[in-house]
């Protein structure tokens, strides 16, 4: 029952949003709907907390590693909703583009992503996966300018695409199962997979096979390198509290898909293969984006490119494997969604006010918007994993997961995209930020829930960057539990 | 009883300075065919001085009249390192020569900025050379010294002293060769002598200490001839003790103590003239060649300290 | 501060756990090498405080105050953190907090496009030095069971000869951007001059010890010394970087960019003294290592204390005169005596004359090189002498440096309204440097107070009883030379009575006027011409004659000096990385079929490779 | 034996070479509303395939994915691309970057490539060949379509046929995923279709042609 309920209230939520015209209702109706959630969302976690593994019918089911990113959902999405309230007012009527189809078409994602986080079944999950994609296709696409419209397109197909080698890799690792004798009804159960994991050995080759399908199929929806292509452009163009969820939720929530499938094969043939693929997608993606952070024009482009580098480090710790390895990787994920989405609020901010995201346009930040601005320069100390931030933790687990482990080569390639990394942050913020000021057209003015949500996102950052909470931790325990 | 020695070969040096620069005077007068002044008349000068007034300029400050006492002062002091009469001295230690050129720098450095307040011109002419020849003469001499204290095993003056003497004359190793031609040449940067520099000019195209010491008058300025007499004097004594200290009192014996003065004086006066000598037969050099001779000092001292290590 | 001198002498560790707090183990320890650089902190810290309490309120106000207040102390903070952390995590923290405070501290002053991009570089350098700090500490890993440094020094007894060497390369790097060895130095006379007086003065004076301490740490402590050649690059480093440190101090106007070279400088003698110490190890000779390891040590503190001095100094006369162009002073000691004096001695003192501290460094330091002439190995007993010669040119053009910085600035005759204007700054900023000013004068009289302390810390890195007293002589004989001096003085100046102030014989002129004084230009143009080489300056003579020829009416003369290695080094690396992201950015064609294909491609190419893995 | 085992038997045998056979007129297709057409041929040789394979393991589900192919696939999407064909009143030409020649020829050479890749599997598997090199073959062809025309709604034909490969493979291999995932799939591809077609529209709209090689202003 709490997970129906879990899947239940978005969805309702969605249709009844739909249905009140003027936009305070709206707003109201969604902020309840969040805050519903949220404690489903709490009461959901606790129940795991207390007895490991929740089952509702054959579908539905959730354990110490949904649990985690569960938490991560609830946390964006009420920081998320939060600040559309200050966001939506700067939003131009259009056909579909009103707050009701925004908030409507929200939690219709959100209900697609809970869909992926409870589905005990890797069809379903698949099928859930592709239906986020559809969810958020028309999000990306909000605004119907150019632009969006271009990129919800190629959203739409690029991932389309990648999903579809994913459900091939689904269908080898069927029949990996099914040829291996397990029961053909329950052969896509993950639960059940992993207990006939070890029987699985006999067919290397066909897990080896799924895999690779399923790794490029779900890394395009992670945004590995070289199939983060639609990344750039559906977080730029998106509404930034989409880019928000894009990057805080949806990249974790395929990454989740990716870690149920590595476990699998893990066990079934040894995580040597796995890990090794992990790696590659891995160390390709930091040191890409990273260089291409360097030449980024557009603040979110940037972002969205620092998203593809933390994903390719999150990836690396997973590789890396071991308990150091797979903590900093969990650890990291939760860090980053919360960094990023600060960063793409101030993003929000700037755009409001400054009416572009082109960096080179943009000035004397610090004394225009100087909230903002100190949220950003948070973000990005955060970001580049500068103490007393949680990125430094996470970064320093996994150096030291790579280095204990003597994989100098990547260390030393994680280390230097994170010092082009920074180099570039730190080139593109301080014209930003710096300056005189500027007058603007519209002059953004912050509302108390913005404060509330910079606020948030800051303390946070701080407290997992000096001390990790006994319940977090155990939580992230769990979550390993399940990962080994 | 040493104490007491080493007190006396100090004073002998401090009281001795301003004939050897008269000597030097003389003997320059003499090749020059004039009869010259009388070796005593350095004392004379100093004399007259001390009487006289002293004048400040009005753009200076206390530390002008401050460096006259802590130049003499200070050289003084060195005088105190140097074996004279006998291989020991009141501040001989380990490493003690390093301690002697530096303490040298007190009293150079703080010459160049009472020039400096003076507030002409010529202040600066002349500290900033001295400053040229000064930073690169302090290596080759540090270095020179160095190795003929790495040759006799002791890291101090009395110590080089007594290995020097205790060897045949002429029957010294390469190093000493080396080291003696770069503290020569070192000796003639140090204290202003042609080809380096010319005591007796007052042209600012070519003065550097005389530059320095434009703005002093009266007891000031006698306090500063009278220290740069005994910077000569002390180098003099520098080289005969490293170089020639044969006739120096080894042991305690009073005839040994009896002798050692006089053969001092006598060392003393020929190195003079040969001052002297090489001061009326040899022109100066142009300014921006001095660090190509310094270059000279500090290659032979190089090579010095490199052959202590291959020769042994 | 008080701690600090109680474990200092008491030398046993107190010991301070946080590690059920946070994620990694995050300990202090105090042990006495830490507990030397915490007095240091400590002793340079108080009185920086005292001199900001009046700067702060001269200069800033409002929210600016504000921050400094707030970022100064963290800074200092960060830095005892540093010095005192006895696991990685806890340096590593403090570490990158203390590179983040100081560029905060420096911001407060303003954000010019110049001070960003310097502040840009400072950082950036930064970072890539404390990723090498990172990778070395992490090298331990496999062969450590935790980061905490005893098991470290446990391990690296037993590590292979490759990685030992990989982590001293790391660690020498790493340390050796902070310190800003050539040729790391590149942010130190970017980001020292412009943060405000009694940051730079931090900076300067302790925030590069931590570097040295991290050295010392690393290389002493951890591995223990090593082959000879670590000693020899070491030496190299040192002796290059005094050098040209002092070179290009010497051609400087502004008073804290110059500083800030000579603290280049000073590092580098420093470095001079490890290498010793290093190369002694390798020859195991440790007594001397030690003589070495504390000349080292000790003339860290002392270039703690007088380079703050000085660099409290510069503020005080920023503060009076409103400019820091020495070409603009003159006649500062007339009109700041305390001030003036103070800085005085932190000139001697930083020239190393005797009867102040810097000399007592630099004693040992050469005794160390001509005792190098004993040990077996012809390289060494060539080598080490001759670093003697090095430390004596860089102590001579130090000379010149400072009598020009000191000359020009202090005394004469001022060359701009302002500096006749100047007037002595607060009493506290007085008090501030008149008690750095002390304990130079102190150290440097009575140097035993401070070796004999160092001994312990170099008995605990390098487990050998004590120094030898070829060594110690020094710290008998210099009390009894001061009272020497200190007695002629008097004695002179018995001699002069009578004194008349009359005007500056101006070779029959009317008058002088300041435009007739020597330029600080004109006064390091000898030395200048001497190294031209290394200066590769681009001079411009711009004159222009008025109606006749032979009679200029002005004559312009413009020396730009860039650094070769900022041209030669940094310049292609950075331009290497932008091509690389361009090409790269080509990559993304924007033309949906080719993402697909690249996908197609990435699923192919892996095909291949599962056949073959 | 009787006719319908006669008409099963030699329906899954020589199904993989009509699947050839449409992926070959494809490549050589110049209108849109051919490419449909055979796209629908394709999905209701898939269906007959299906029968015939329920038929032999009298399984009640592979009937009714039988008729959910035919619903869908064979009926459903090409009548909704048509619809969206008529709508759009865009010219039907595929805006081929390869002639016609060309297309065919390297849809021959993805044909014999899946024959080659498939091979090794095959005999571990003990699969029917030539029905997983189908799969696969249909697999590239799909890709082939979507990266070589340029016509957003080629790139939709391509994806479905893409699938169909997938769709293929999953019948070759496991003879159907478990009901509900099956209906769950065909849910999400007739959503997929239908948000491709409302992007369609909106591409019209808003750039007044269906070229989606000249989307191109998001870059770098």
């Amino acid at each position: 029952m709490t997970l129906v309920l879990l899947l239940l209230v978005p969805f309702l939520a969605a249709l009844i949003v739909l249905t009140c015209k003027q936009s305070t209702r709206a707003v109201c109706v969604a902020m309840s709907a969040g805050a519903l959630e949220v404690i489903a969302i709490a009461n959901a976690v606790w129940r795991i907390r207390s007895n490991g593994v929740l089952q509702s019918g054959r579908y539905l089911r959730a354990d110490g590693l949904t649990a985690f990113f569960l938490l991560n959902v609830g946390l964006i999405l009420s920081l998320v909703l939060a600040y559309s309230i200050g966001y939506l007012r700067h939003i131009p009527a259009g056909r579909f583009s009103s707050p009701r189809w925004f908030y409507s078409l929200t939690f219709l994602f959100v209900f697609t992503i809970m869909a992926v986080y409870l589905s005990a079944n890797l069809g379903m999950l698949w099928i859930c996966v592709e239906s986020t994609t559809l969810a958020s296709a028309l999000l990306v696409g909000f605004y119907n300018t150019k632009g969006a419209v271009e990129a919800g397109w190629k959203y739409l197909v690029v991932c389309t695409v990648g999903i579809a080698f994913a459900l091939f890799g689904t269908i080898a690792l069927y029949l990996a199962a099914v040829r291996s004798g397990v029961n053909p009804e329950s052969a896509l159960d993950w639960a059940v997979l992993m207990n006939a994991a070890p029987s699985l050995g006999a067919t290397g080759n066909l897990i080896k096979l799924s895999f690779v399908f399923v790794a490029v199929g779900y890394g395009t929806k992670i945004g590995f390198v070289p199939m983060h292509s639609w990344l750039p452009d559906a977080h730029a163009e998106a509404p930034t509290p989409i880019s928000a969820m894009l990057s805080a939720v949806l990249l974790n929530c395929a990454m989740y898909a990716l870690l149920r499938f590595d476990t699998i094969t893990s066990h079934a043939i040894g995580s040597e293969f796995s890990h090794t693929l992990l790696l590659i997608f891995g160390t390709l993606s930091i040191t890409v984006a990273a260089l291409l952070m360097v030449v980024q024009r557009d603040l979110k482009r940037l972002l969205a490119y620092s998203s593809i580098e933390h994903m390719g480090i999150i990836a690396i710790g997973v590789g890396l494997g071991g308990p150091l390895g797979l903590f900093g990787a969990l650890l990291h994920t939760f860090n980053h969604s919360v960094a990023k989405s600060l960063m793409f609020f101030t993003a929000g901010n700037v755009r409001e006010n400054f009416g572009t995201l082109r960096m080179r346009r943009i000035q004397g930040m610090a004394r225009s918007m100087p909230w903002t601005s100190a949220g950003l320069v948070v973000g990005s100390l955060a970001i580049v994993g500068m103490p007393p931030f949680g990125l430094f933790i996470s970064e320093f687990m996994i150096l030291t997961a790579a280095f204990s482990a003597s994989r100098y080569l990547i260390a030393i390639l994680l280390m230097v995209s994170l010092s082009i990394v920074f180099g570039a942050l730190l080139h593109h913020f301080q014209r930003m930020l710096a300056g005189k000021r500027v007058d603007v057209p519209v002059k953004l003015k912050l509302l108390p829930s913005d404060f509330a949500v910079m606020g948030v996102c800051t303390m946070l950052l701080i407290v997992l960057g000096v001390h990790i909470p006994g319940a977090f931790a155990n939580l992230l325990q769990r979550a390993l539990v399940v990962l080994q | 009883m040493n104490l007491a020695i080493d007190v006396i070969q100090a004073l002998l040096l401090v009281a001795i300075a301003p004939l050897v620069s008269g000597v030097i005077a003389r003997a320059k007068a003499r090749m020059q065919n004039r009869r010259g002044a009388s070796l005593w008349r350095p004392y004379a000068d100093l004399l007259k001085l001390f009487r006289k007034q002293d004048l400040v300029p009005d753009t200076a400050c206390g530390l002008f009249r401050l460096t006259p006492a802590i130049l003499f002062a200070v050289t003084v002091t060195a005088a105190a390192f140097v074996p004279v009469l006998h291989p020991s001295a009141i501040f001989g230690m380990s490493g003690d020569f390093i301690l002697l050129v530096y303490l040298l720098a007190i009293g150079r450095f703080f010459l160049m900025l009472g020039a400096m307040d003076g507030g002409s011109s010529f202040g600066g002419i002349g500290a900033s050379r001295e400053a040229l020849v000064s930073a690169l003469a302090e290596a080759p001499l540090l270095l020179a010294l160095i190795s003929v204290a790495i040759l006799s095993h002791a890291v101090s003056l009395s110590g080089m002293v007594l290995c020097t003497v205790q060897q045949y004359p002429f029957h010294l190793s390469a190093v000493y060769v080396f080291a003696l031609g770069a503290l020569v040449l070192v000796a003639i940067a140090e204290t202003g002598r042609i080809p380096v520099d010319n005591p007796s000019t007052h042209l600012e195209l070519t003065m550097i200490h005389e530059a320095m010491m434009l703005e002093y008058s009266g007891p000031s300025l006698a306090l500063i001839e009278w220290a740069s007499a005994i910077k000569l004097t002390l180098i003099m004594a520098l080289l005969i003790g490293v170089f020639v200290p044969w006739g120096m009192a080894t042991s305690a014996s009073i005839t040994a103590l009896a002798i050692a003065p006089f053969v001092f004086v006598l060392k003393l006066t020929a190195l003079a003239i040969a001052v002297a000598v090489i001061e009326s037969s040899i022109a100066k050099l142009r300014m921006y060649l001095v660090p190509d001779f310094l270059g000279m000092a500090s290659a032979l001292a190089i090579l010095a300290v490199a052959f202590t290590a291959l020769m042994r | 501060m008080i701690v600090a001198g109680f474990c200092f002498w008491r030398g046993d560790g107190l010991a301070l756990d946080l590690s059920r707090l946070t994620p990694f183990p995050f300990a202090l320890t105090v042990d006495r090498l830490s507990a030397f650089f915490l007095l240091l902190i400590c002793a340079v810290g108080a009185p920086v405080a005292l001199f900001s309490s009046s700067y702060v309120e001269r200069h800033y106000s409002g929210a600016k105050a504000d921050s400094m207040w707030l970022l100064l102390p963290l800074f200092l903070l960060s830095m005892v953190l540093v010095v005192t952390a006895s696991t990685a995590f806890a340096f590593l923290f403090g570490w990158e907090l203390m590179t983040l405070l100081s560029a905060g501290l420096i911001l407060i002053d303003g954000d010019s496009e110049r001070r960003r991009h310097n502040i840009f570089i400072y950082l950036l350098m930064m970072h890539a030095g404390a990723a090498a700090v990172i990778a070395s500490f992490l090298l331990f890993l496999p062969h450590a069971s935790s980061l905490d440094f005893t098991s470290m020094r446990a391990a690296a007894a037993s590590m292979p000869a490759g990685l030992r060497t990989a982590i001293f390369l790391l660690s020498f790097v790493g340390f050796g951007t902070k310190a800003g060895i050539v040729p790391f130095h590149l942010w130190l006379p970017k980001a020292h001059p412009i943060a405000p007086s009694p940051v730079s003065a931090l900076m300067s004076g302790v925030m590069l010890k931590t570097a040295i301490y991290g050295f010392v740490r690393f290389t002493f402590d951890f591995l223990g010394g090593g082959p000879i050649w670590w000693g020899y690059l070491v030496l190299l480093a040192g002796a290059v970087t005094g050098l040209l440190g002092i070179l290009y101090a010497l051609t400087e106007h502004d008073l804290k960019l110059l500083l800030a070279y000579s603290s280049v400088e000073n590092i580098g003698i420093i470095y001079l003294g490890l290498g010793a110490a290093l190369v002694f190890m390798a020859n195991n000779a440790w007594a001397w290592a030690m003589v070495a390891l504390v000349a080292a040590l000790l003339h860290a503190l002392n270039h703690a204390l007088f380079k703050s001095l000085l660099f409290l100094g510069a503020g005080a006369v920023s503060d009076a005169a409103h400019t820091l162009d020495i070409e603009l002073l003159g006649g500062l000691l007339k009109r700041m005596r305390v001030t003036g004096t103070a800085f005085l001695v932190g000139c001697c003192s930083i020239i190393g004359l005797p009867l102040f501290n810097g000399f007592v460094g630099e004693w040992m330091m050469l005794r160390s090189f001509v005792a190098g002439s004993e040990l077996p190995a012809i390289s060494c007993a060539i080598i080490l002498p001759l670093m003697a010669g090095v430390l004596a040119l860089i102590g001579g053009i130090a000379v010149a440096c400072f009598a020009k910085v000191f000359g020009i600035a202090f005394l004469g005759r001022p060359r701009s309204l302002a500096a006749e204007q100047a007037t002595e700054v607060a009493a506290s900023m007085q008090v501030a440097m008149t008690l750095l000013a002390a304990s130079c004068v102190m150290i440097g009289i009575m140097p035993g107070m401070m070796v004999s302390p160092l001994t312990v810390v170099a008995r605990e890195l390098l487990h050998t009883p004590t120094l030898p007293n070829a060594a110690l002589s020094i710290s008998h004989t210099l009390p009894l030379i001061a009272a020497c001096v200190g007695v002629l003085m008097i004695v002179v100046a018995g001699f002069r009575r009578i004194k008349r102030v009359t005007p500056t014989w101006a070779c029959g002129l009317p008058a002088l006027d300041s435009r007739m004084q020597y330029s600080s230009a004109a006064f390091s143009k000898p030395l200048r011409k001497t190294f031209s080489r290394v200066y590769e300056a681009d001079r411009t003579v711009d004159v222009l004659y008025a109606n006749q020829p032979y009679f200029p009416k002005s004559i312009l003369y413009r020396s730009v000096r860039t650094t070769s290695f900022e041209r030669s080094l940094y310049r292609p690396a950075v331009d290497a990385i932008v091509n690389m992201a361009t090409r790269l950015r080509k990559l993304q064609t924007g033309n949906m079929q080719v993402y697909l294909l690249y996908i197609f491609l990435a699923l192919i190419a892996l095909l291949i490779f599962m056949r073959f893995a | 034996m009787g006719l319908i085992e006669l008409a099963a038997a030699k329906a899954l045998a020589s199904s993989a070479v009509f699947l050839f056979i449409t992926l070959l007129m494809m490549a050589s297709a110049k209108r849109i509303s051919t490419c449909i057409v055979l796209f629908s041929i394709q999905s209701a040789i898939m269906a007959a395939e299906i029968l015939a394979m329920a038929y032999a393991g009298k399984s009640v589900g592979a009937y009714i994915v039988a008729a959910l192919v035919i619903a869908v696939k064979v009926v459903a999407i090409p009548y909704a691309l048509f619809r969206i064909m008529k709508d759009l009143k865009a010219s039907q030409d595929v805006a081929s970057s390869t002639t016609g020649a060309q297309s065919v020829f390297m849809m021959a050479g993805l044909i014999l490539l899946s024959f080659f890749a498939v091979a090794p599997y095959a005999k571990t598997l003990r699969l029917d060949e030539d029905l997983l090199a189908a799969a696969v073959a249909l697999l590239l062809a799909g890709a082939f379509l979507m990266v070589s025309r340029k016509k957003a709604l080629m790139q939709v034909i391509g994806l479905l046929v893409l699938e169909n490969g997938i769709f293929v493979a999953a019948l070759t291999t496991t003879y159907g995923m478990p009901l509900v995932i099956e209906i769950g799939i065909f849910f999400d591809l007739l959503m997929g279709v239908f948000l491709m077609g409302l992007f369609v529209f909106r591409i019209r709209d808003t750039f007044e042609h269906l070229d989606v090689s000249k989307l191109r202003r998001l870059r770098g």
